[in-house]
């Protein structure tokens, strides 16, 4: 396993990262957190519908992010990484408003290249081959980055995905966020494998196990990986070991299914707290400094909630846009209907 | 009936599955977090602790493993019942169901049949994430050699899965989770099995026949209520099985009045609503004084829950529709 | 029409690839043994050699990622027409292709969209192996997103397949086997498309009409000549598309006679036909002299080749039907 | 890759094959060649459907079926299998019917631990996994052999079926026959793997390579597969490199995609030429022998073609058998329709 920082916060030799971008990464930590908070509480207030945090997997998600170039790269993720979506280009109040139900305002932008959220579980890998596929055909520069779960390395699409992108070697960066649960399915029960990145070989490509809870080492094998497939080489997969801390989402309660000396053993990992003794160490951080992002970020978060809140709500016309380019006749007959029914009375 | 415990439908299913596993111990239960966790709507909680971890299996995140290796188990002497945890995610498995589970008795030439019960909620009105209230059991129905059956009450919850893990062929049985706590009723004790293709008159009226499944039931019994104030008497029919289909019980209920709506949460278009239409216009054309109108959800994708009660059937629709039925 | 070249609906087929992968150096043709050896039945022949390995391309075993790298290929602006082999094996592919395809351009709010083609043969009367015959158009009516087209004829193969090729949305083109070579026609040289949701009326007769689509066409006309030896006169209609489908067309047909009679080559029950009987007695409910009859395959398994006659509708059971609806 | 038997007939150290099993072996291989004929001839003459011969993969098929037990263990096979079926207790009679389309006539008789032929590649594979899962539930000794190809090694049902058969620690072995094409597509545009037998690791249980043209390494590497599967050790992956001497079934014409030179190379480690020389140089096997039994042989099969012909056909009744255990009302209704129908007017 690559492991870089220590939980100490002391590095083993150089920092493939410049300060800024540990800085930049420490921030968008801990925005992501600071997310988490706000949309849980949301959620019980009831004005959001389910939420599922990244609590415990942020060097994981922000570590690859950041080895991206968004004027360059892509990102398909699945469903836990808007940390990686908001480092490439999401603006916040979109975020929200994916939660907060307002699917129009959380289309991803145009020019953004980021795909959206998928919750069919595996099924974004096979797009992300495509698509990496397609950039090799159009001789366009760029890799594809592709978010999933070690629960989703277990569907069928992960398999044809990836021997799929081996045959045609393309520009893929495969991200298996290894967060030892699948909702309550803990790791041995996933797989009997000792390590998932092993199935690379399987596939014709390298793989990697990385400590998914240490910025830098993340930081380092995705950019490696970027490079390889930059350069022709094909595809990779990088297993970033870390930990699921919170619930799976608001509707689960961990405490069904496992102790809480685990959770608490894994706090001791925590992946933010070695970033921010990393950066206070080197003079990059400070305690006042955190205080005035903390207070940034409030207001961010206070900002794209209220935007979300502004708008107006998407009516039944909505669920009749984008189903097709052009309504049929029977299409636009149902719509007229819906409209109709809608109308007060 | 009043002896007998009021029970909601998860209940109902729990209790079920108690009693089969306690009475057969082939019986087996699997799928994703079925065992610790008790599944994400809970309705094996408890399982596991009585009958252990070898019979009540957390399997890994795959869906076309958990309904092909039931078939294996089932001709191995076991009686799988997995659960897919929405029935949205029985696309991964299609290939599974039809083609393998469903043809295997006659590939085999009956030399091995597919005990297998496959549980899966569906539905919408809860505000569930894509896929999760997806309502596609009209695809199951192009798929000779599998059952489908879909409970809308606790008593008919327990009878049809009973039924089910004892039927020799495979099952697919459909679980309305909005009413998974909302509907309860009395359920009886002990072994209460009720015949697939049995379709139930669950009120009388003589006006219109609203014929539904599934949650759509409730809907229509709701619609009937409105309907009455107006003075229009609704029967409801409850088809509680698609296949086998009670075609007798269907055409029954609408030579009654020779009127019918058909109502369901699938899209319009293809769905299984369109079966129930043809086979009537079939068999009771010359009853028919009114064209039978069908009320289902949109032909677009499923939106997200706060637009659903737009793409969903509506009482009021069901109403409207019964009205203009009844007025033709 | 004369100086028009006669092809085979296979030919029709391979000259419009020729033509639109000449004309849009995006579109590219992937799917199991497509390249080198031209697809199992030499549909994509000589396609490699002409537009090289990038643009026509063998991919592995594996259905799901035919059809998902397809929506990826979509997305970073390549034109897909994936090929899979036979209809059957859709079913691996079933949650990529409703779930996924159909429902990108809605998920994403118009800013993804997947042209993509996914062509694939089907139907029975060539005696092929379990799988390959199976006619399950009607699972992906219930897709909303998707589109299902079906030529019966050389002239539409070509120019639904080129207008299927340039929909931005994803089309699932279905090609009949079992006409592949045996049907001929003329064919419009150069840029011929034909619109979706137009249905054709490929035979005008007064007192019935019969609705099929893809090779059921030509079993119609069969039973159309035949029964016009018996002096009654038979329309036929070609669907042509099933979604979007021609309702104004249908209703037009049908209202001429007041009596028609559905017919395809997929089991009865949760057939298309339900559709397209439960559209007809909504819309055309006052004109309608008779029942609408359906004359469907079996609801059984699709049996061995030796067998398959009868399992699939026949010119017999069409005549027969069309007889006692005129009679009615 | 494991090998034994050299091209030559010469063996590295002892024969992990008695006399007998040897002789049985031979036998059988060279049964399967006569079947490949006849059915080839006869589907020429438009009695047979469709046939894909077993040409070139008989040590592979007939090793791994030689190391099991027909009364203890189970086979599921893909659809190029036949030998190892009939080994394990098919008669010729039934296989005939097959593909002479007699489907009733064809079933696996009751007692026979073998299920059908499946069509549907990889689609056999979790149900294998089942069927090894519910002996270790029963505490049934015995193991569950599944076949397939290199190309169903791409489908996900394989991936499935592989990681929940690691998980539950099956009795099950994994014949990957790789004959390097799935009809026209060659190994390498199946995957980039150096070896498919690598995917093993990722499912965490062993997988080996093995000449799959070698009957003696064939039959030790699946011996020791199934020990280990009855010690309770759980599933291994076999990947048996051979080669598709013949066409992929008799509608396809393999000259349109490769070149003779590959085949000329291929026959020369025909697999059943080594087993040839082995025996007669230890004297198991004379010319004489080889004489009399395909004397045999072609009797056996006289006889088994004549009974098939000599059935009657299935008719219209028996699409309605076996379809479910009880027949609903609108199939009784569908099933008096077709034997109407039927009847010679
Ligand atoms: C195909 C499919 N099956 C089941 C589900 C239900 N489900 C939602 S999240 C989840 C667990 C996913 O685990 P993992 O891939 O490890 O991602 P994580 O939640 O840990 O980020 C499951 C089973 C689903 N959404 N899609
Ligand atoms: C799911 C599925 N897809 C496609 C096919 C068509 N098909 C039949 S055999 C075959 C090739 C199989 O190759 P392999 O698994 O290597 O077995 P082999 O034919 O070499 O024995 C294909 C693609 C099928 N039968 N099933
Ligand atoms: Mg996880
Ligand atoms: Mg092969």
């Amino acid at each position: 396993m690559q492991e870089l920082l220590g939980v100490d916060g002391t590095v083993r030799g150089p920092s493939p990262m410049s300060p800024d971008q540990v800085v930049a990464a420490l921030r968008l930590m801990l925005l992501s957190r600071a997310v988490d908070d706000r949309l849980i509480k949301l959620q019980r207030m009831g004005r959001v519908g389910v939420y599922g945090p990244v609590h415990g997997q942020e060097a994981a998600v922000i570590g690859s992010a950041m080895a991206l170039d968004p004027q360059r790269d892509w990102i398909v993720p699945a469903s836990r990484e808007h940390p990686a979506m908001l480092r490439h280009g999401l603006p916040l109040k979109n975020m929200f408003a994916t939660y907060m139900g307002n699917f129009d305002a959380a289309a991803v932008p145009a020019g953004v290249r980021l795909l959206p959220r998928q919750q069919s579980i595996g099924a974004q890998l096979p797009h992300a081959a495509g698509l990496a596929w397609a950039l090799k055909l159009r001789r366009t520069p760029g890799v594809v980055a592709v978010y999933f779960g070690e629960g989703a390395s277990s569907e069928g699409d992960f398999h044809e995905a990836s021997n799929l992108a081996g045959v045609m070697r393309v520009p893929l960066v495969m991200l298996l966020i290894n967060n030892h649960y699948a909702i309550s399915t803990p790791l041995h029960r996933q797989t009997a494998a000792a390590q998932l990145a092993a199935r690379a070989e399987g596939y014709g490509f390298p793989g990697f196990v990385v400590d998914g809870n240490d910025l830098l080492a993340v930081y380092a094998v995705t950019a490696d990986a970027v490079s390889r497939a930059l350069a022709g080489d094909g595809p990779t997969l990088i297993e970033c070991l870390t930990y699921r801390m919170g619930f799976h989402n608001t509707s689960d309660n961990p405490k069904e299914y496992r102790d809480s000396a685990e959770v608490d053993e894994a706090s001791q990992r925590d992946p933010i707290e070695r970033v921010r003794r990393f950066a206070i160490r080197e003079g990059m951080w400070s305690v006042a400094q955190e205080a005035a992002a903390l207070e940034e970020i409030r207001s961010e978060i206070e900002t794209a909630q209220r935007q979300v809140e502004e708008l107006p709500r998407p009516g039944a016309a909505a669920i009749f846009e984008h189903v097709y380019e052009t309504l049929s006749p029977r299409l636009q007959q149902q719509r007229a209907e819906a409209l109709d029914e809608a109308r007060p009375r | 009936m009043s002896s007998e415990p009021e029970l909601s439908i998860l209940e109902a299913i729990r209790s079920a599955l108690f009693d089969e596993m306690g009475r057969d111990e082939r019986v087996m239960v699997l799928g994703m977090d079925v065992g610790q966790l008790g599944g994400v709507f809970r309705v094996t909680r408890g399982l596991m602790e009585r009958f252990g971890p070898e019979r009540v299996v957390d399997t890994p995140l795959a869906e076309g493993s958990i309904v092909g290796a039931s078939l294996g188990l089932a001709i191995g002497g076991m009686v799988p019942v997995a659960e897919i945890q929405f029935l949205g995610f029985t696309h991964q498995a299609f290939h599974q169901i039809g083609p393998q589970l469903g043809r295997y008795r006659f590939r085999s030439r009956g030399r091995f049949n597919a005990q297998v019960t496959i549980r899966a909620p569906f539905g919408g009105g809860v505000r569930t994430p894509e896929f999760h209230p997806d309502a596609i059991e009209a695809q199951f129905a192009q798929e000779p050699g599998v059952k489908i059956v879909c409970p809308a009450f606790p008593d008919d919850a327990k009878g049809l899965l009973l039924e089910a893990i004892r039927d020799p062929d495979p099952v697919l049985y459909l679980e309305p989770q909005r009413l998974y706590r909302v509907i309860r009723g009395p359920v009886p004790a002990g072994d209460h099995t009720v015949p697939f293709g049995s379709s139930r008159l669950v009120r009388e009226g003589k006006d219109v026949v609203l014929i539904a499944w599934s949650a759509a039931v409730h809907m229509c019994l709701a619609a009937a209520d409105q309907l009455a104030q107006e003075g229009v008497a609704a029967s409801v029919l409850d088809l509680r099985t698609l296949i086998p289909l009670d075609v007798a019980g269907l055409i029954a209920a609408v030579e009654k009045s020779g009127k019918a709506v058909v109502v369901h949460e699938a899209p319009l278009t293809g769905g299984f609503g369109a079966e129930i239409v043809a086979t009537i216009q079939q068999e009771a054309f010359g009853s028919l004084d009114a064209p039978i109108r069908r009320v289902a959800a949109r032909d677009t994708p499923y939106p997200p829950g706060s637009l659903e009660d737009y793409f969903l059937p509506t009482v009021a629709r069901v109403v409207a529709a019964a009205r203009a039925t009844v007025e033709y």
